[in-house]
């Protein structure tokens, strides 16, 4: 395990990193649905950002991540862009504090990670749906949730945890037997001291 | 006047337990066309990348030595300075196209805004740029949609735009097909020509012969041989270091002909013809 | 025998803009080389023999079995084909399991894919980095990667995709000896280059394609002596003819070996 | 080569306002109705937001939008007309689905806001070029570093999208089934995304060192290659904008 040298160096790689992991959250998403997975992986380059480059990079990249995805797709994506920034950040901090080597270690970033994510998008799915993500399953155990209990927050919450949490965790997943197989001197340029030694 | 200073330079990457390069010590003078050659591994691009200072500035690791580049000291100059004294074009076409310019034209400017160069200064330098690469045609253009060959010469123009004095081309033509390497050798050509300094790293034996007066032989990081293209060429034990010379070369060495008066064996088709036609 | 046979193939990605205008070929043993200009339709033709594209006309059988019934996985272990670029296939973090994926996948069992994968490795001199992230290797020993991970396959017919570029004079030479330990294995060894020097001296038939059709077919020697015919289709010849060619020779030569003995007397009717 | 984004390339007048404008606009739009919670507000700044987007003649683009969002409110009107807290007026339907009258009130207020929302957004980016809006961006203080991430995404992702095919050539090349039941699908994923994020990553090493040498990393004042672009009315409508912001919250307060 190395340790990162700084929570974040504002580098050129650091900097061309964000636009590779905002189109790998792309392709994870294209691939997922190529293959009819009931997933999204989206997240994947997002979370890929934080643990080469530490939390800042990360939180950057998916918070970027959802303004391209507004000004391309769909405008709905600038109302979560606080939950993308949240798994970059997580995933960093996580990966900086040392939790990424091994299986063990990344099924619990992934947990944390998801569980991040659920508890950032809950307030807003209240204040912007009403309570509801948009997913169908996730919406009907709202629906039976809200009828059985009568509290919004807690049919969101768990409408968000079902949602997210096994996606996140499959993300983070992926991401972690990514980051495995990652070649030193691409790995390199995101961990080096950024000390110069003289040979003099 | 000499435009390039090498002075027992030594760098290992970080991380690495051998040196990249190992006590080299060269120079080279204004407006020639030098070529390095070597395996792969050899050190050949870590060497280019000391030239324009990303070994040591983007990478750090160990570094010894000093080179000196048109008048700048490499270790004491940013990459940004230095990118005003000499330019470098990589392997990849495609990954130098910056992606953030939907015009050829935009594309070449893209340096000269980073270094806040006034636009009518701009304009008339991306024109420039453009005429001397031949890719007036394709200005208003997207630089995706260029072949191999256009989009290597499209590097060259922005890096040229810079006004450097010096240019380090990396393995220009190794992802080319043969109509892309020979647009790519012409634009090369044309630059020294026009009386810049040259440093090119090359498989293709026959270009080198072709174009540079002087060849380096590196070998794991060391300088073997820095000298004509005959010379280096002739070597009987040039394949011990992995190169094979050209074809010319290696057929004339096996019939015995040298040139008249020269130790050293033909190193192009033209010479080879001269030799050989009265046999 | 026939191991390939291609009737009036045609194919277009846009209706009425043909990139294969009806071809007709049969492959034998013989190693054959492709050649032709970017945009002639090589890469088209080698791409609807392995199946990646349906024809819009015409007939495709390898080994007696119609391509147009099979996915391009399921003709894995007939007919092999390494990509140009090997970014877009290296995913495993070490050189075996990269090897290994494709015996794998066609159903070979563990042990005995370990082997084939060694095995390939070693034809290519990777054997020693097998343990080794195979992004940690130059291009040109990737690019070898991805030929041993066909050739772990053991596919009877083998396509390479420009397989000398950006390889150095040791990754060339490994290439030229993997194709003949293939020819010498009876394998059909195929390519698409642009390279004619590695294709005169390594190949038994060169077909060139040029706008969709067949323009010429038949042995090296016969068509690098076709300078007309190279021109028109904007292709170039091997060094060593050129350079018998400026001797003023009638004869064209295909390697280095054949125009010594030439130059020494030893083949004086050639002159 | 498909271009990448929502932008609707027309000759309008909203076309023509600052982009900053229309950011600030969103925020106005956004946080108004928050200020001031009532029904009649947050449904005057829909037919404000929509009218906006009929006046930028761009309705049309915004149809396959609305369309999904139309999808989920529809499951939004039917699930509070039914389980929301609040509900004591039935309207309609019998046990247990019955509509009360509070839930379809809650319901309508999602709606509106959501469609505010939703069309403030998409004016911006329906009638705004993205490089354009970066460039202002940048022009007004955003890191030039940032504005390039911002830009290069547009080309860089659909090149990265280019790759996938042949990545999918070639792992189906290699025997990669990548149809079948879940487990072979699932397993198709890996040796599908790992070309592409091992073959991007090379690329920004790459292109990060081709950056350099361009002078991305120059200390100094940059230029601009194309001139900057004049907004017509650009500070009187931020003025508005902004004023009607210190009103609405002096009404808040005042109320």
């Amino acid at each position: 395990m190395q340790q990162r040298s700084s929570w974040f160096r504002f580098s050129t790689p650091s900097l061309v990193l964000i636009p590779v992991a905002v189109g790998i959250n792309y392709v994870g998403k294209l691939f997922a649905s190529t293959l009819k997975l009931p997933l999204w992986l989206d997240s994947i380059g997002t979370v890929l950002a934080g643990m080469l480059a530490g939390p800042v990079v990360g939180a950057l990249s998916g918070a970027i991540n959802n303004v391209i995805y507004g000004l391309t797709a769909d405008p709905i994506s600038f109302v979560y862009g606080l939950t993308s920034i949240f798994i970059g950040l997580v995933a960093g901090i996580m990966a900086f504090k040392g939790w990424i080597d091994g299986w063990g270690k990344a099924l619990v970033v992934g947990l944390a990670v998801g569980f991040t994510a659920t508890v950032v998008s809950t307030p807003l799915n209240v204040w912007f749906w009403g309570g509801q993500t948009g997913n169908f399953w996730g919406d009907a155990l709202f629906a039976a949730v809200l009828a059985q209990t009568n509290s919004v927050w807690l049919a969101s919450f768990l409408d968000e945890v079902v949602v997210d949490v096994p996606d996140k965790l499959l993300t983070v997943l992926a991401a972690y037997a990514l980051f495995r197989s990652l070649p030193k001197n691409i790995k390199q340029l995101y961990t080096g001291s950024g000390e110069l030694e003289s040979l003099d | 006047m000499k435009k390039i200073i090498v002075e027992h330079l030594k760098y290992r990457y970080p991380q690495a337990e051998n040196l990249a390069l190992d006590d080299l010590s060269f120079e080279v003078d204004e407006g020639e066309m030098v070529g390095i050659i070597g395996r792969n591994g050899a050190g050949k691009s870590t060497l280019c990348q000391a030239l324009v200072g990303l070994v040591p500035h983007f990478y750090r690791g160990a570094y010894g030595g000093k080179v000196t580049v048109a008048g700048l000291e490499v270790m004491r100059s940013s990459v940004s300075r230095l990118s005003t004294k000499v330019g470098i074009v990589f392997q990849n076409p495609f990954t130098q196209v910056t992606g953030s310019k939907w015009t050829v034209y935009e594309e070449v400017a893209f340096g000269l805004e980073n270094m806040g160069v006034p636009r009518k200064e701009m304009i008339e330098r991306v024109d420039y740029a453009l005429h001397l690469l031949g890719l007036e045609d394709c200005k208003d253009r997207n630089p995706f949609d260029l072949s191999g060959g256009q989009t290597q010469r499209l590097a060259i123009a922005g890096v040229i735009a810079l006004k450097p004095e010096i240019i380090v081309l990396d393995e220009p033509t190794s992802q080319l097909d043969p109509r892309g390497t020979e647009e790519v050798f012409r634009a090369i050509h044309r630059l020294s020509e026009e009386g810049m300094t040259v440093v090119l790293v090359e498989h293709k034996m026959e270009k080198i012969a072709r174009y540079c007066n002087r060849v380096m032989l590196l070998d794991e990081g060391k300088l073997i041989q820095f000298a004509s293209p005959a010379s280096v060429f002739s070597r009987e034990d040039l394949t011990r270091y992995g190169v094979a010379p050209p074809v010319y070369t290696r057929v004339c060495r096996e019939l015995d002909a040298k040139r008249e008066g020269s130790p050293h064996f033909p190193v192009t088709l033209e010479e080879a013809r001269e030799v050989l036609k009265g046999r | 025998m026939t191991r390939i046979s291609v009737k009036d193939l045609a194919f277009s990605y846009r209706p009425g803009e043909e990139v294969l205008k009806g071809i007709t070929l049969d492959f034998d043993g013989r190693s054959t080389a492709i050649i032709g200009q970017n945009g002639s339709g090589k890469t088209t033709f080698v791409k609807l023999l392995k199946g990646l594209l349906k024809p819009t006309r015409g007939e495709i059988h390898i080994l007696g079995r119609p391509v147009s019934e099979m996915t391009a996985a399921a003709l894995a272990p007939y007919i092999g084909l390494v990509f140009q670029n090997p970014n877009d296939q290296i995913f495993k973090s070490t050189v075996l399991d990269e090897v290994m994926f494709g015996p794998l996948n066609i159903g070979v069992d563990p042990k005995r894919a370990k082997e084939k994968a060694l095995h390939a490795l070693q034809m290519v001199g990777l054997a020693e980095r097998a343990a080794e992230n195979p992004q940690d290797l130059s291009l040109s020993e990737k690019k070898l990667v991805c030929i041993a991970s066909i050739v772990a396959m053991e596919p009877e017919i083998l396509i390479l995709d420009e397989p000398t570029i950006a390889q150095d004079h040791a990754g060339t030479a490994t290439v030229r000896r993997v194709i003949g330990r293939l020819k010498e294995q009876g394998k059909l060894v195929m390519t698409i280059i642009h390279d004619m020097d590695f294709v005169a001296e390594n190949f038994e038939r060169v077909i060139i394609l040029h706008r969709g059709t067949v323009l010429a077919d038949g042995d090296p020697r016969e068509i690098f002596s076709r300078r007309e015919l190279l021109e028109r289709a904007g292709l170039g010849v091997p060094h060593i003819t050129r350079l018998g060619w400026s001797l003023g020779r009638t004869k064209t030569y295909l390697t280095e070996a054949e125009f010594i003995r030439s130059m020494r007397g030893e083949g004086a009717a050639d002159r | 080569m498909k271009t990448f984004s929502l932008y609707v390339e027309k000759d309008s007048l909203i076309h023509r306002i600052d982009p900053i404008n229309k950011i600030l606009y969103i925020l106005t739009a956004v946080s108004v109705p928050w200020i001031l919670p009532s029904m009649a507000v947050s449904f005057l700044w829909m037919l404000i937001s929509l009218a906006l987007l009929a006046a930028a003649r761009v309705i049309r683009q915004s149809f396959p939008v609305f369309a999904f969002v139309f999808l989920v409110l529809i499951t939004v009107v039917l699930i509070q007309g039914w389980f929301y807290p609040g509900n004591r007026t039935p309207l309609f339907g019998a046990e247990p689905f019955v509509f009360y009258a509070e839930g379809l009130m809650n319901a309508l207020r999602i709606v509106v806001r959501v469609i505010n929302i939703v069309a403030a957004f998409l004016l911006l980016v329906l009638t705004t070029k993205p490089a354009d809006l970066v460039e202002e961006l940048v022009r007004r203080g955003l890191s030039p570093r940032l504005g390039y991430v911002l830009d290069s995404i547009f080309q860089i992702l659909p090149q990265m999208v280019k790759t996938t095919r042949t990545i999918m050539d070639a792992q189906r090349s290699r025997g990669l089934e990548t149809e079948g039941n879940l487990w072979v699908r699932v397993k198709a994923f890996l040796p599908l995304i790992g070309p592409v994020v091992m073959s991007s990553l090379i690329h920004a090493k790459e292109r990060a060192l081709a950056l350099e040498v361009r002078g991305f990393h120059f200390e100094g004042e940059r230029t601009w290659l194309r001139e900057k672009r004049e907004y017509p009315y650009s500070r009187a409508l931020r003025a508005g904008l902004l004023l009607v912001l210190g009103l609405a919250v002096v009404w808040r307060v005042l109320g």
